[in-house]
């Protein structure tokens, strides 16, 4: 990894935006969007989470490397999550089927 | 059955014959692989043994088509076994329509199991031969297991769940039962017998005990005791849907899912009724925990199980 | 301990002082108790866990003679369950896990790669110190009245009904898994990027690629078992609402979390032992691994697939069907590249030029039992199966099976093998063998009766149990004893060569590991010059023509 | 002890470059080591907090309307000002790395003194919310508030609200501590432009843990709000 230096700019550019989507999630939060409402939080969630590993953990001047570290983290986590609800959500369907 | 020595278990229901062939079947395939690789093993170790020390064998780097080969055929070999094995798991887990159904509580240390005529028992349960019986259990403290080893048969008995398992037994004979999951100082003491018997000698068996209450009685008349009727009407103006039916039924919840009521949803209904709330009520129901204990809510369960379509068919909407 | 052991060993004999080693480079307790070599943390490793493993043993002695009569007679039940729970703690947290790549990885990663030591040595050292920290709670627990949940922790029973020291040993247990983490990280690192110039990844010996997998579980699984731990820990002492019915938790829910760490943990357990045998069986039949890149890709499938299997331990545990189903047949997925490993074994023997040194002796050990251990865990994949053996001696069997004729064959056989290279001498061939030998007969006798055991129906955790099942357990207690000789053995003439054995050389066997190009015992960098590596496994000069097309 | 043999690599001679250690060949080396090193740890930390968030997923599942519910205990105002906060100190963290990277001592000092403000000031509010919690009868194991019939579920939400917020503040404490400790360090020179391994690897822990703070705000606080 280079020794990169990010401009002010856009560090304060990544901090406006991230306030931002903050103040976004905030407000959508009271809009009734149905069964959006958890699907768009998270997704700005992950979003703002975006933003702070590209750029002020500076993975967007990384080598490879670095990149599949973060995503076997994040892709062990949803490994775990869908097999386990797998099993939460089938639970009833046997009794269905019958 | 004698308590002698012996290698293989008694094979004492439908079940167990099913399981023995997948079992034969994975054992064939076990032996020969192991046999396989314990001769060539052997074989390669005496044959190419070094002769002298200043031995230099040939390289050889491997070889992509052997290597497909002895990933293919174990593949397919495992996926028979799961096939088969998943065919005889949906068995396991589907009790035919009509098993006698037998309650079953399970605590530190001891089994209870209550006959659909009311008699109890404790750590024994006397079965007919030849007749699908179904076991509704539940846990009043850990998790414990039920195992009858000659049934082949095993399931999980849960604390806050209701589980199911059933088995046909061919052959008369008392038989293990055991607690198989671990659950505490007296756990390998917790079992008893299994007693099949001729259907006959079971009606004898029967008329011997002092029948209790059944539970659909027990569990009617907890119904009117704990007021569940006052709600629980056949009458859409009700506070309460009607339960007339509603076992192995549809229910169509409030958040649009529609899930089939099964042994563990009106458990869960009694117990935690603002769960799941059916479309159209409001959650109003208090819980029943605590106030019910296990066996009761089994009865209750019973119950419900028992009545069917409401007297008066209005309860299409 | 082991201080005392090296300290007085290696100073008298002249030809050793000739030279400076990590073993003679300094004495005394600190240059133990604060040295950052991969190779003395290593040994302390070795001590400590070797006392962890006579410990274990102990406990299995014990349960072993208390399962010789139906009745229950030795010990109280209340001691019965502790006894089965600490063998299992102590063996799995602090021997198994920690063995192979506590010990010869730590050793040997570095030197296999030529590098002077692994990417963070302090770090090291402190993984060293979590671990005695974690193995003296537990131990701590054990003196004080030990903990009867079984190694499994279920709750609700762990969190709300047993009146044992839960939450002492599972502070232990939650310590010692950093130790864990950071030994697997340490490994990764130094693994990118700490190799020789010349060490491509596909010339790295699989003993590499091995733990490389080891470590990437060791990092991506130990995190969720500690947490869980300390989940179990909250609900015991502040009734916090997570896994306990009671509290509107669900008991399953600690079975998946348990065992996403749990299952993939047996593979941290075999892997290492699996790369151990790669290096024997190449260097006793002085030829090149068979199928090079089959057996580093089937340890990195181990590793992955091993995470989408752990369902099949809760098949009979209320979880829905259709998860057991995909649990299933992703287990059934996971015994392939082990098959595709034992064959690549069996393949290298061919046309081999094949001595019987006593670390061969255990890995032909290795090849045999894991083969059994392997295939009845296919046994145990298969859901109808799995109905009727699950929680019954068949599950102990094929455990044991995996575990002691596997990973403590091919551990047995690493430190055959290396034994030369860390202390400089030789052992007593001789006994080795007759060890060797016993290990395997005994081994045999103690668990095959097991399987017998299972199916026939015996529960696995039961203090008493039906009289039908007694031959087959006083013949499980008998072959104990002798596996028990059998262990007692090699710690005595292990110790002797460390004073007595002849001097070894740098290469006894021939190898042709990077290790084997340094003196034996290693200088404190490792190596007097910077290795260049150009291929791996080059036991022969070989032509354009041999190498694989493609 | 001898030590003598250590630092005596290849790369000895490079006097200025503060310490590379006797078993890395460049100071390149060891710093993409080191960096390497802290992505790999913080890969635990997401499993770490994966388990808890498994948990989560399962029970705001099971119990929607008593997640809801437990929900609307939270205070929008000091949970929003909280991720405010932490967003700020992750800037300011960043600016920290920066001053770092480019050799500025009084910058990076001021920077890294803001980022601790800026977390003490978090768990400050945090502390403030578990008050709040403690006197309307919302900690788990003490005598619970009564939440009608989903009082079950209620307790449920609060024990996850706790286990997963303790979790983090207790990283937030460790995280003020490495800062304090880098801090000092960088006022008396202890960084320079080409040695500030540390300050780059406890910035990357920082914004991991204001990563950790971005989802616990929505799927803590803001659930069923419309």
């Amino acid at each position: 990894m280079k020794n990169h230096i990010v401009p002010v700019k856009i560090y304060l550019a990544i901090f406006i935006a991230l306030a931002i989507l903050t103040a976004l999630t905030t407000w959508i939060a009271f809009v009734d969007l149905g069964a959006l409402n958890t699907p768009v939080a998270v997704t700005i969630a992950i979003g703002k989470a975006l933003l702070v590993i590209l750029y002020f953990m500076h993975v967007r001047y990384s080598d490879h490397l670095t990149w599949v570290f973060v995503a076997a983290g994040f892709f062990w986590l949803a490994i775990l999550i869908a097999l386990t609800m797998s099993d939460f959500i089938s639970r009833g369907w046997l009794a269905s089927g019958s | 059955m004698d308590e002698g020595f012996k290698l293989f278990p008694d094979q004492a229901s439908t079940m167990a014959r099913e399981v023995d062939w997948l079992f034969y079947f994975a054992l064939a395939v076990g032996v020969f692989f192991s046999a396989l690789i314990f001769l060539l093993v052997l074989y390669f170790a005496v044959k190419y043994r070094r002769r002298s020390d200043d031995e230099q064998p040939k390289p050889i780097f491997g070889d992509v088509r052997l290597e497909a080969l002895w990933t293919v055929i174990p593949l397919g070999l495992t996926m028979v076994m799961f096939g088969w094995g998943t065919g005889i798991f949906f068995k396991v887990n589907r009790p035919p329509a009509n098993a006698m159904e037998i309650n079953v509580v399970a605590k530190q240390w001891m089994w209870k199991f209550q006959h659909p005529t009311g008699q109890r028992e404790i750590n024994e349960l006397h079965v007919p031969l030849g007749q699908p019986i179904k076991l509704t259990m539940t846990s009043e403290d850990v998790i414990h297991s039920l195992y009858v080893p000659a049934f082949r048969i095993k399931n999980d008995v849960l604390p806050s769940r209701c589980t199911t398992l059933w088995f046909e037994a061919t052959k008369p004979g008392k038989y293990h039962l055991f607690c198989a999951e671990y659950c505490g100082t007296k756990h390998s003491q917790m079992g008893g017998w299994i007693y099949v018997m001729e259907a006959t000698q079971y009606q004898q068996w029967l008329a011997g005990g002092a029948a209790d209450e059944t539970p659909v009685e027990k569990g009617q008349r907890l119904f009117t005791q704990l007021g569940c009727a006052t709600c629980h009407q056949a009458n859409p103006t009700a506070r309460g849907p009607s339960l007339h039916g509603v076992f192995g039924q549809q229910v169509k919840l409030k958040t649009g899912q529609t899930i089939v009521a099964d042994e563990n949803y009106l458990r869960e209904s009694i117990v935690n009724p603002s769960v799941k709330i059916t479309a159209g009520y409001e959650p109003i129901m208090p819980t029943f925990k605590g106030l019910v204990n296990e066996e009761q809510l089994l009865d209750l369960i019973s119950y419900l199980k028992s009545i069917g379509a409401a007297p008066s068919k209005e309860d299409k909407k | 301990m082991p201080t005392k052991i090296f300290h007085t060993t290696s100073r008298p004999q002249p030809e050793q002082m000739t030279r400076e080693h990590y073993l003679n480079v300094d004495y005394g307790i600190k240059s133990w108790l604060l040295t950052t070599d991969h190779k003395r943390i290593a040994l302390l490793y070795l001590a400590t866990i070797t006392a962890f493993f006579a410990l274990g043993g102990i406990f299995a002695v014990v349960i072993r003679l208390e399962l010789m009569t139906p009745s229950g007679d030795l010990v109280q039940s209340e001691t019965y369950n502790k006894l089965f729970t600490m063998h299992g703690i102590v063996m799995i947290f602090f021997f198994l896990i920690p063995s192979i790549p506590a010990t010869l990885g730590n050793f040997l990663v570095p030197m296999m790669i030529g590098a002077r030591d692994l990417a963070f040595p302090r770090l090291n050292l402190a993984s060293w110190y979590i671990f005695v920290i974690g193995g003296s709670l537990t131990f701590t627990a054990v003196v004080v009245g030990g903990v009867d949940t079984g190694w499994t922790f279920y709750t609700p029973y762990s969190s709300s009904y047993a009146n044992t020291h839960v939450i002492l040993t599972a502070t232990g247990i939650f310590i010692t898994g950093f130790s864990s983490i950071l030994t697997g990280l340490n490994f990764i690192i130094t693994i990118h990027k700490m190799r020789a110039p010349g060490l491509r990844w596909f010339r790295l010996p699989l003993f590499i690629w091995a733990h490389y997998a080891t470590s990437l579980i060791m990092v991506l699984g130990t995190p969720v078992i500690a947490i869980t731990i300390a989940m179990v820990g909250l609900e015991r002492l502040f009734r916090v609402g997570i896994f306990d019915p009671a509290l509107g938790g669900d008991p399953l829910l600690f079975q998946h979390l348990f065992w996403f760490y749990s299952h993939p943990a047996v593979y941290i357990m075999i892997l290492p032992g699996m790369g151990v045998i790669s290096e024997l069986v190449t260097c006793f039949s002085r030829k090149r691994i068979y199928g090079y890149p089959f057996i580093a890709f089937s340890s990195l499938a181990i590793a992955v697939l091993g995470f989408l299997v752990w369902g099949h331990h809760m098949f009979v545990a209320g979880q829905s069907v259709y998860a057991a189903m995909i649990f299933s047949v992703l287990s059934m997925l996971v015994a392939i590249p082990s098959a595709v490993k034992v064959f690549n074994w069996t393949a290298t023997l061919y046309k081999g030029s094949i001595s019987y040194d006593t670390p061969m002796l255990y890995a032909f050990g290795f090849i045999g039992l894991f083969t059994i251990g392997g295939l009845t865990g296919v046994f145990l994949a298969t859901l109808g199966i799995d109905v009727h053996v699950h929680d019954t001696y068949f599950v102990v069997a094929h455990f044991h099976y995996i575990m002691v004729g596997g990973m403590i064959m091919a551990y047995m056989g690493g430190l055959h093998f290396w034994w030369p290279k860390i202390t400089g001498r030789m052992y007593s061939e001789g006994w080795a063998k007759l060890a060797a030998l016993i290990i395997f007969v005994g081994f045999n006798l103690t668990f095959f009766p097991q399987f017998l055991l299972g199916y026939l129906g015996m529960p696995r955790r039961y203090h008493f149990y039906p009289e039908e099942f007694q031959v087959l357990n006083v013949m499980s207690s008998a072959g104990a004893s002798v596996l028990g000789v059998g262990y007692l053995i090699p710690m005595i003439y292990f110790i002797w060569s460390m004073r007595y054995g002849k001097p070894a050389g740098p290469n006894p066997w021939g190898a042709k590991g990077l290790e084997w190009q340094t003196p034996s015992p290693p200088p404190t960098d490792n190596f007097t010059k910077p290795p260049v590596v150009e291929e791996a496994y080059a036991y022969a000069p070989h032509t354009q023509e041999d190498r694989p097309r493609g | 002890m001898r030590l003598t043999h250590r630092r005596t690599g290849p790369v000895a001679e490079q006097k200025n470059i503060a310490a590379v250690a006797h078993h890395f060949d460049t100071a390149e080396q060891q710093r993409e080591a080191s960096t390497l090193g802290m992505w790999a740890f913080l890969v635990t930390e997401i499993m770490m907090f994966g388990g808890l968030f498994t948990g989560y997923v399962v029970y705001r599942n099971l119990y929607p309307d008593g997640f809801a519910a437990g929900s609307h205990h939270l205070d929008i105002t000091l949970g929003g000002i909280n991720t405010m906060a932490l967003i700020a100190s992750s800037l300011t963290m960043a600016m920290a790395v920066r001053a770092a990277q480019l050799g500025k001592r009084k910058t990076l000092v001021l920077f890294l003194l803001c980022t601790i403000a800026l977390g003490l000031f978090f768990l400050g509010i945090k502390a403030v919310e578990y008050s709040h919690k403690y006197h309307e009868q919302l900690v788990p194991g003490l005598p619970f508030a009564d939440e009608g019939t989903l009082t079950q579920q209620v307790y449920v939400f609060i024990s996850f609200y706790f286990v997963l917020t303790g979790l983090h503040a207790f990283h937030m404490v460790i995280g003020i501590g490495l800062l304090t400790w880098l801090t000092v360090k960088g006022w008396r020179g202890g960084f320079s432009k080409e040695y500030f391994t540390p300050v780059e690897l406890s910035g990357l822990y920082w914004h991991f843990v204001d990563i950790v703070w971005i989802f616990l705000y929505p799927l803590l606080y803001l659930i069923g709000r419309h």
